[in-house]
C-alpha cells in the first residue's frame, strides 16, 4: 500500500507528539505536578496513529485508562489534555477527570475510561448510534490485551457482530495486564484468533510498524462503513515503562525489554521517512522542533491556568441539578 | 379521562416519545415480536420496527453500555431489564459509566437514557427474581431514580423520563402490571414532584411502589378507628420532594415510612434520616419504618407474603407507636 | 463405543423420570398446585442424562433455571424436588427456593440457579476446590445457548483453561433464549467453535442421541480428571414446551417442531433397547410402570408435606444469625 | 505489642489464617509475585507459593464467582478486587449466588469466603477509583459486612472474617494503609462488636473507616471548647452493635453520625434511621450525618478534598447544632 507523504509526515508528527507529551507527564509526575495515577503510552505510538490516521473528526473512539496516546491520535487539543493532568480549570474535564477521564465530544472521543473493559460496549452504543442515524461514521474502540478476558469484550463483540455495526475493536496486545504476562492470562496465542466466536474477521499485525497498523485499519474501516461489520486487529506492541508511573516493571524480562527497544516505532518511522526521502534530516529537525514546541506551550498552559473554584465541584452532575456544597 | 392499566400505561408513554422523536428507541431481551417478558413492549415492535425496538442477547453489560453509548452520541435509548435484579449484572455501565459521565467529562456531555427496572415480590418469583433494588441506584450520583404507583404516575413519569438529559432509573413493580386506573392527564409530571395520595391530618405515611396501595389500604381501615392518615408517595426517589414532606411532616408531626425493599439499607432510611436531619422539630414521635423482613425473598408463598409487608403490617405498626 | 446393558436401563430410567416427572410438573402447574416459574426440560433428557451417566455422586454440577433434568440425571430426589416446587417443608430448600433454585450437596448439585449464566462461574469455583484438594472430583456446567453471550460465559472458560481446571462446559442448544433465536443471538452456527477462544476442545454432538452425549462426555471427563482441562460439548436438541408454562411459544416454525419431534429421545432409546434386546418389550413396560410410581409417590410426598412455618423464613440466611421476624 | 501499619495487620490476619487452614488462599488481581495494587498480599506468595495466592486475569465476576463456588465446596478464599469499585462487575456472584444461596438451598449448603475491597477517596484517583460503596452491601441479606479503622482492628476483623462461615465483606480504605499503630491482641474481634475510641459526655459521633480519625481529630478540637465527644466505631456494618449505640445516646442524647460515603443513600441514612425509630426518646436533638457531597469524586486535589468530608467539617456541624 502507497502511503502519501503527507500522510506519513502528519503521522509522524502524531507520534512524535504523544512521545514526547508522555515523557513530559512522566517527568512531570515524578515532580509532583501531576497527582493521582498516570498510564504511558510509550512505545505504543504506532496504533494509536496508524489506526486515527485513517478518521476523520466525527469518526468515534472510545479509550482506556492508558489514552493519552488515542486522544493525540485523534486530535484532542495537548493544551486542555495537560491542563486536565494537571487538575486545572482549564482542563478538559474542568479538573474533574485527570488522566483516566480525557473526553472531547467535538472531536468524537467518548472518553478514556478508568473501568477496563469498559470501551467496549461504549463502542456498541457508538456504533449503533452511527447506523442508526445513517451518518457513515465508524467508531473505534481500543483496548488492552488484559482486557479481553473481561466479559464486556465477549458481549459487545457478540451484539456488535450481530448487528453489523460499523465498528473497528482494536488490540493493543502489549504482553501485559499490570504484572500478568499474556501468557499467563490467557491460554491462547493470538487475541485475533477470539473473531472466531462471533464471526468477525480476525487480523494480528506488528503494532510497532505504524504502516501494518494503517493499512489494517484502512481495511477494517472501509469495511465498517460498508456495511459489513466488526473487525477485530489485533497489534502486538510492548509498553516501555511499567503499568503506571510508580510500578518499576520488575516482571518485564530485561531481554524482552531490549528486543522490543529494537523495535521502538519512533525511530523505525523516522528511519523509514529519511530513507525514503519522505523528509530530508533537516526537515526531520524542523518536525521535532515544533512538536517540542507544541508540549512546551501545553505545558505552559496548564501551569498557567487556575485551578477550579470549589463551588465548581457541585456542578455538572446533572444537566439541570446542582447539588449542595458545604460550608468550610 | 381514560382507563388503563400500569402496563398499558408505561407502553403508552414509551409510545408516544417514540411516535414524537425518531432518535428514542427501546433494547432489551425479548421486547421484540415476543413483547417483553411482562408484555409491556407488546405491539411496539409492529408499529415502529426492529430498528427501534431492538431485542438483544442475553446480556446485560452490553444493554446498559449500549444505551450508555448511544445516549452520549445522540440517541436517547429506552433500556428495559427484565427483572431488576439483573442490575448486578450489568451495574458497571450504569454505576461507573452513565451516572459519572458528565461530570468525569466536565458537563460537556449529556447521557439521556431510561433503564426500565422491574422489581418487587408477590409472585413466587423467588429470591432472585423479586428484589427491590431501587435504594442501590439513589446512593449513585447521576442517577435520577422514579417509581411510579398508579397508571397515571407511570406514564406522566415515562413522558419525563425521557425527555430528561440525564439517566433516569425507571422503576416499576410487576405485580402492579394489571393494575387498573384513569389517566386523565396526558402530559409529563416533573421528576421531583411527590403528591399526596390521600390528605390526613394525624399521620403521615410515605410509600413508594407497591407499598403506596397497601398504605392507602392501611388508611381505610385506620380511618374507621379514628386515625385520619396522610398517604404521600414521593413518585420520584431522587430528586426527592422534601418540600411535600416538610409540609406533612409540620401538619401531622408523625412519619411512617413504607417501601417493600429489604430494610436494612434501604432507602425508608434515607427518608427517615433526611427528616430527622432536617425535621426533628416537627416530629412527636419515633419515625417508624415498614420493609421487606431482612432475609432474601422465599418461594413458598406463605412464606413471601410473611416477610413482604402489607396493609395489615401498617395498621399494626400505627396502632403500636402512634 | 459399547454401553453396557445396564448403564443403558440406568440412563433410560433416569430419562423417563424426567419425562414423566416434567409432564406431571406441566399438569399441576396448569391446575395452580405449583406456583411461581416452571422451565421445563422435555425434549432435553438426552443432554443431562448422558453427561451424568458419566458421574459419581461425589462429582459437582451446576445447573440452570432449567434444572430438573440435571437434578434428576444427578441422582436427586424426586420427592424432595416435587415438594420443593409445590413450596413445601419437606422440600429439598425447605420451601425457599422453588423450581429455579434446587439444590443437594450430598450428591454434589450446586443448585439451579435463576441467574442466566451465573452458573458457569460456580463451577469454576468447583473445579478449583477439586483442583487444589486432589480429590480426583469433576464439575459438570449445564447451561443454555443463550447463556454463551453472558460475559460469565467468557471469563469462565477462559479462566478455567488457563488454570486446566477439571469441568467440562455442557452447552445445552435448544435453539432458543425464550423467544431468541439463536440465528439471531450470535453469528456462530457451532457453540462448540467458541472453545478456539480459550484454547479449550469444542465438540459439537447429536444431543438427542444419549449414546453420542455418553460418548462425548466420557471423553471429556476422563481429560478432565486426568488434569488436562476443561472441554467444551455443544448438545443439539430442542425444547419441546414454550420458554416457561405459560409461554406458547409462538415463535417456534411448525415445521422446526416437527423435525424436532421426530428426534425425540425417548422414543429413540427405547427403539434402541428394543432393537438391540437390552430389554423385552414386558421389561420395558416394567421400567415404565416402576417410573410412574416414583412419580405418584413424589407427588404424594409433597401434597403430604405441610407448608413451612413463618418462623422458619428468617433463619438459614447465615449459619449464626436468625433475623428478626414481624408480629402480624 | 507490636506496631503495624493497616496494611500490614490485613496481611498478617490472612497470614496466620493460611497458616492455620491449608483451606484458606487468596486470589485475585496481581496478587501474587506482585504483591497486589496496593502491596497488601506482598511476601504471601513467596511464603505460600502460586497455588494459594492466585493471580487471576482481568475478570472480576468470575474472581468472585470462584470464590462462592470453591467456598460451596469446601475452601475458605480471600478475594481481593482491586478497588470497591469494581464490584460494579461482580456484583452478581455476590448478591444473587453468595448472599441467598444458603437461605434458597434450605440452609444446606455454607459460603465462607471473604472479599477484600479496598475503597474511598484521598489519592486523586477520581470518579471510578476513589468510591465507598459499602452502604449497597449492607443491603444485601446474606452478607456480613466489615470495615476496620485501625491496624489492631484490621487484624482482630480479617481472624474473624476468615474464620466465618458466612460471605464477609471486608472494606478497607486504601488512604490508611500506610497508617501505623500498635497492635497488642493477636486475635479475633467478633464480628457485631462495636469499639468506643474515645469516650465522652456530650454527643456521640458515630463514624466509621477513616472517618474515625477525623472524628478524634475533631474531638480534641472540640474538647478545648468545652464539648465532650465520644467516638464510636461500629467496625462491622452488619451485624450492627445497636446495644453500644443504645448506650452511647442514653449518655449523650446527641448523635452525628460521620462517614464517608456519598450521603444519599448511605449506610449513615440507615444507622439515623435505626436510632430515630428505636432510640427516640433517648434524643435531644436532630441526628446530624456528615458524608462526602452527593457527586461523584472529582480528580483535582483541592475539589477532592473539598467533597470528601474531614475533622474541619465535623467540628462546624458539631458548632452548628448542638
Ligand atoms: C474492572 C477493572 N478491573 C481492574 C482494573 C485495574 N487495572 C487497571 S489497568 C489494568 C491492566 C489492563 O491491562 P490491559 O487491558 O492489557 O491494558 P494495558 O494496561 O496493558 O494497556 C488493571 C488490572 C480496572 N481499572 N478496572
Ligand atoms: C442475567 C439474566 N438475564 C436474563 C434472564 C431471563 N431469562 C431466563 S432464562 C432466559 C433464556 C435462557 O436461554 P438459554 O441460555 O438458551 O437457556 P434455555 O432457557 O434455552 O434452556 C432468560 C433471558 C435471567 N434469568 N438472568
Ligand atoms: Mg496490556
Ligand atoms: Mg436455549
Amino acid at each position: 500500500m502507497k502511503v502519501k507523504n503527507n500522510v506519513i509526515i502528519n503521522m509522524y508528527l502524531r507520534m512524535k507528539r504523544i512521545r514526547e507529551f508522555e515523557t513530559k507527564a512522566m517527568n512531570l509526575f515524578a515532580e509532583g505536578s501531576i497527582p493521582g495515577f498516570v498510564h504511558l503510552y510509550l512505545g505504543e505510538e504506532a496504533v494509536a496513529t496508524g489506526v486515527c490516521a485513517n478518521l476523520d473528526d466525527k469518526d468515534y473512539i472510545t479509550s482506556t485508562h492508558r489514552g493519552h496516546g488515542h486522544i493525540i491520535a485523534k486530535g484532542g487539543s495537548l493544551n486542555e489534555m495537560m491542563a486536565e493532568l494537571f487538575g486545572k480549570e482549564a482542563g478538559y474535564c474542568k479538573g474533574k477527570g485527570g488522566s483516566m477521564h480525557i473526553a472531547d465530544a467535538t472531536k468524537g472521543i467518548l472518553g478514556a475510561n478508568g473501568i477496563v473493559g469498559a470501551g467496549h460496549n461504549i463502542a456498541v452504543g457508538a456504533g449503533l448510534s452511527a447506523q442508526y442515524q445513517k451518518s457513515g461514521q465508524v467508531c473505534v474502540c481500543f483496548f488492552g490485551d488484559a482486557s479481553t478476558n473481561q466479559g464486556t469484550f465477549h458481549e459487545a463483540l457478540n451484539l456488535a457482530s450481530i448487528w453489523k455495526l460499523p465498528i473497528v475493536f482494536v488490540c493493543e496486545n502489549n504482553l501485559y495486564g499490570i504484572s500478568m504476562s499474556q501468557t499467563r492470562h490467557q491460554a491462547i496465542k493470538d487475541i485475533a484468533d477470539r473473531g472466531v466466536a462471533y464471526n468477525v474477521p480476525g487480523v494480528a499485525v506488528d503494532g510497532n510498524d505504524v504502516f501494518a497498523v494503517y493499512e489494517a485499519a484502512d481495511e477494517a474501516i472501509k469495511r465498517a462503513r460498508d456495511g459489513q461489520g466488526p473487525t477485530l486487529i489485533e497489534c502486538k506492541t510492548y509498553r516501555h515503562r511499567g503499568h503506571f508511573e510508580g510500578d518499576a516493571g520488575a516482571y518485564k524480562p530485561k531481554e524482552e525489554q531490549e528486543f522490543w527497544m529494537q523495535k521502538d516505532p519512533l525511530p523505525r518511522i523516522e528511519k523509514y521517512m529519511i530513507d525514503n526521502k519522505v523528509v530530508t534530516p533537516e526537515e526531520l529537525e524542523k518536525l521535532k522542533a515544533q512538536v517540542m514546541g507544541e508540549i512546551d506551550e501545553a505545558i505552559k498552559f496548564a501551569n498557567e491556568s487556575p485551578y477550579p473554584e470549589l463551588a465548581s465541584a457541585v456542578q455538572d452532575i446533572y444537566s439541570d441539578i446542582v447539588e449542595e456544597g458545604r460550608v468550610r | 379521562m381514560k382507563t388503563m392499566t400500569y402496563g398499558e400505561a408505561i407502553r403508552e408513554g414509551m409510545r408516544m416519545k417514540m411516535q414524537e422523536d425518531p432518535n428514542v428507541y427501546i433494547l432489551g431481551e425479548d421486547v421484540g415480536a415476543f413483547g417483553g417478558c411482562f408484555g409491556v413492549t407488546a405491539g411496539l415492535f409492529d408499529e415502529f420496527g426492529p430498528d427501534r425496538v431492538r431485542d438483544t442477547p442475553i446480556s446485560e453489560g452490553v444493554i446498559i453500555g449500549c444505551a450508555v453509548g448511544s445516549s452520549a452520541t445522540g440517541l436517547r435509548p429506552i433500556a428495559e431489564l427484565m427483572f431488576i435484579d439483573f442490575l448486578t449484572v450489568g451495574m458497571d455501565q450504569l454505576v461507573n459509566q452513565a451516572a459519572k459521565m458528565r461530570y468525569m467529562f466536565g458537563g460537556k456531555i449529556n447521557v439521556p437514557m431510561v433503564v426500565r427496572l422491574p422489581g418487587g415480590a408477590g409472585v413466587q418469583a423467588a429470591a432472585q427474581h423479586s428484589q427491590s433494588l431501587e435504594a442501590w441506584l439513589t446512593h449513585v450520583p447521576g442517577l435520577k431514580v422514579v417509581f411510579p404507583s398508579t397508571p397515571q404516575d407511570a406514564l406522566g413519569l415515562m413522558l419525563s423520563a425521557v425527555e430528561d438529559d440525564n439517566p433516569v432509573m425507571y422503576v416499576e413493580h410487576k405485580a402492579l402490571y394489571a393494575l387498573k386506573g384513569e389517566v386523565n392527564d396526558i402530559k409529563p409530571i416533573p421528576l421531583g414532584v411527590g403528591d399526596i395520595k390521600r390528605e390526613g391530618n394525624d399521620l403521615t405515611i410515605i410509600a413508594t411502589g407497591k407499598m403506596v396501595h397497601e398504605a392507602l389500604a392501611a388508611a381505610e381501615t385506620l380511618a374507621k378507628e379514628g386515625y385520619d392518615v396522610e398517604v404521600l408517595d414521593p413518585r420520584t426517589l431522587f430528586p426527592l420532594d422534601k418540600d411535600l414532606i416538610r409540609q406533612s411532616v409540620e401538619k401531622t408531626h408523625k412519619v411512617l415510612i413504607a417501601t417493600e425493599e429489604t430494610k436494612r439499607g434501604g432507602y425508608g432510611g434515607e427518608i427517615s434520616a433526611i427528616i430527622s436531619e432536617e425535621m426533628f422539630d416537627s416530629l412527636d414521635a419515633p419515625i417508624v419504618r415498614i420493609g421487606a423482613l431482612d432475609t432474601p425473598i422465599p418461594f413458598s408463598p406463605m412464606l413471601e407474603s410473611y416477610v413482604i409487608p402489607n396493609a395489615k403490617d401498617i395498621v399494626h405498626a400505627v396502632k403500636e407507636n402512634f
